[in-house]
């Protein structure tokens, strides 16, 4: 498979390691094999402007078009533009990990009743199988 | 009491030997590795927590019962990878070494 | 030296003590890469009395101030000119980085200095440091990264759980082999 | 300056010293637990059951009730070592737990005849028999608590299911 996902500029990638794990940022510029300049833009993804090494970020499906070495205030323009917030939100990656963070936030009354809702689930699918002789 | 399975109330935990210096060992002092925490912020959940070492005797106590238990608890973390240190009523056997202990969730702190 | 993490940059201002024949010594302006204020000094004595009649007995240092680099803001590429005492003798070099501040290139140099030749923070003398413009870079790892369009992808990733992905290592045994391909 | 007495005892008698008097703290509860938190007990005959604190008495042990019909635990004394307070509350404001003291969980004489032995035998041989002070307690906390319970939906189902660790669970990460 070819790649799809590049390090360039204006690259949104995830920071996954850190205090700033689990935002959002883009490659501003790139600094060696091993570490990119990054920014959020802070007042969207709460990243400020910082060298990272790329052991710490993943690559997303999404860029924005911005020069290198672009002001924040641009950055933000352009990711206003591209609206890339709400396609990160949409996306299934997102999805994923919200619903994780969600989970691992649900108490314990929480957790017992998403285990019900769980059985409810499975419990109408498998009586629909059944019905259509699956 | 309807015939459920008995909840799961313990963590399970690996024997990894004792505390102890190149050529010398402190038995005294057991190191545990707690199954899921791999870092030494984890831990603070499993300090002070009761250990216990379960073998399984020949002849049974008067109250019929073919276990025995050597009770311990969590003293600290050892390194930083979620390894602890515990020390239990009756020192740990070598033959341990490699084995299980169930960490258990109380004295509680949540 | 001992190198602490990033090295930070000094300006250290000495000069003879006065005496009453003397009474205004000349001073002296060095800028100095040292991790603190303290190993700073001690540097700026050592490569002093290498110029002239001084040493600290001697003299006295009159200021000493961080430089801060005002405009981290974007990457640059610094050229590095040293020198070094290696196993067998004295070496000049020139070495590029890039980085966000000099402080950062130093820091950087250290690391492979230490890498590369097995070099010691105290063997190492920095002659001179320069911005260099992408266009005058001479070392070929910096300039290709300095180009206009540099694109390429990260292949063949490590999943760890640390980084909140599905570790390899979340099961002792496993029939499936490891995902490396992240796009 | 002060003048010098004209009468002195023959021998020295010492002052009283002033005894600090320890006061007894009625034990801590921590945080966590309140009225109406609902607790897991980890230990002891009703492991992994969900109840209801009521109040901690003065000897610090905690109050709890299942309520009985929902999970069958009792009115009970419980150590606050062995439970984990979950960040549920059930409304306990209407139950009222006023006349439930420490004494009233202690042996009468007859329960404390048995001894050790039968204590450990079981409840098999000889039924332990609830005396009607006790059931009378037990139903009116529970009538009370019920109604507060059966008014959050699911919350019954909740206390009558058993809480267990399954395999993958980390505690120290779980939220309760």
């Amino acid at each position: 498979m070819p790649f799809s996902r590049y390090v360039e500029v204006g690259r949104v990638v995830l920071v996954n390691y850190g205090p700033e794990t689990g935002k959002l940022a883009t490659i501003i510029d790139i600094v060696d094999q091993n570490k990119c300049l990054i920014d959020g833009p802070e007042e969207i993804t709460g990243v400020s402007r910082q060298v990272i090494p790329f052991t710490r970020i993943a690559l997303t499906d999404f860029t924005v078009k911005i020069q290198r070495n672009a002001r924040t205030k641009t950055l933000k323009k352009a990711w206003e533009e591209a609206d890339t917030m709400n396609k990160w939100e949409a996306s299934s990656w997102a999805k994923k990990l919200s619903a994780k963070k969600k989970r691992a936030s649900l108490s314990d009354f929480g957790r017992f009743k998403a285990m019900v809702a769980r059985k409810q689930k499975s419990e109408i699918i498998s009586k629909k199988m059944t019905e259509l002789g699956a | 009491m309807p015939n459920t399975r008995p909840p799961r109330l313990h963590v399970d935990g690996a024997i990894l030997g004792y505390q102890r210096g190149l050529r010398t060992q402190n038995n005294s002092v057991s190191l545990i590795k707690i199954k899921g925490v791999d870092s030494k912020d984890e831990v603070d959940f499993y300090l002070g927590k009761k250990v216990a070492f379960i073998t399984k005797s020949e002849t049974a106590d008067k109250f019929g019962n073919k276990f025995r238990v050597n009770w311990g608890k969590v003293c600290r973390a050892h390194g930083s990878n979620g390894v602890v240190r515990c020390t239990f009523r009756r020192n740990l056997p070598p033959q341990a070494i490699g084995g299980k202990v169930r960490v258990m969730l109380y004295p509680s702190r949540v | 030296m001992t190198v602490s993490g990033i090295m930070k940059q000094f300006q250290v201002v000495g000069r003879k003590a006065p005496t009453d024949a003397v009474p205004n010594p000349e001073a002296y302006r060095m800028i100095i890469f040292a991790p603190n204020a303290v190993i700073a000094k001690s540097k700026f004595w050592y490569y002093m009395h290498q110029f002239r009649k001084m040493k600290k007995t001697t003299g006295e240092i009159l200021d000493v101030v961080e430089i801060v680099e005002k405009n981290n803001r974007i990457v640059k590429n610094y050229g590095i000119w040293l020198r070094y005492s290696s196993r067998s003798g004295t070496h000049n070099m020139y070495r590029e980085f890039r980085d966000v501040s000099l402080t950062g290139a130093v820091s950087q140099l250290f690391d492979e200095m230490a890498g590369r030749h097995r070099t010691r923070p105290r063997s190492i003398q920095i002659i001179r440091t320069a911005t260099v413009a992408t266009k005058d870079l001479k070392r070929v790892n910096g300039m290709q990264f300095a180009k206009a369009n540099v694109k390429f992808p990260l292949p063949h990733r490590v999943a760890s759980a640390k980084r909140g992905q599905k570790a390899l290592s979340s099961r002792t045994f496993t029939t499936v082999r490891p995902t490396t391909f992240f796009g | 300056m002060t003048a010098t007495p004209r009468y002195y005892p023959a021998e020295d008698v010492k002052p009283a010293k002033a005894v600090h008097k320890v006061k007894q703290n009625p034990p801590r509860v921590r945080a966590s637990i309140t009225p109406g938190t609902v607790l897991i007990l980890l230990a002891g005959r009703f492991r992994g059951k969900r109840v209801v604190c009521l109040k901690a008495l003065e000897s610090g042990l905690l109050l709890v009730s299942g309520p009985f019909k929902i999970n069958g635990v009792p009115l009970r004394r419980v150590n606050q070592a062995y439970v984990i307070a979950t960040s549920t509350k059930v409304d306990v404001s209407k139950v009222d737990v006023k006349s439930i003291t420490d004494e009233h969980f202690s042996r009468t004489k007859d329960a404390a005849k048995d001894g050790e032995e039968e204590f450990f035998m079981g409840d098999a041989p000889k039924q332990a028999v609830v005396s009607d002070q006790r059931k009378a307690d037990q139903k009116k906390v529970d009538d009370a608590l019920t109604k507060a319970v059966s008014a959050v939906p699911m919350l019954e189902a909740y206390l009558a299911a058993q809480f267990t660790l399954s395999s993958g669970d980390k505690p120290h990460l779980m939220k309760f």
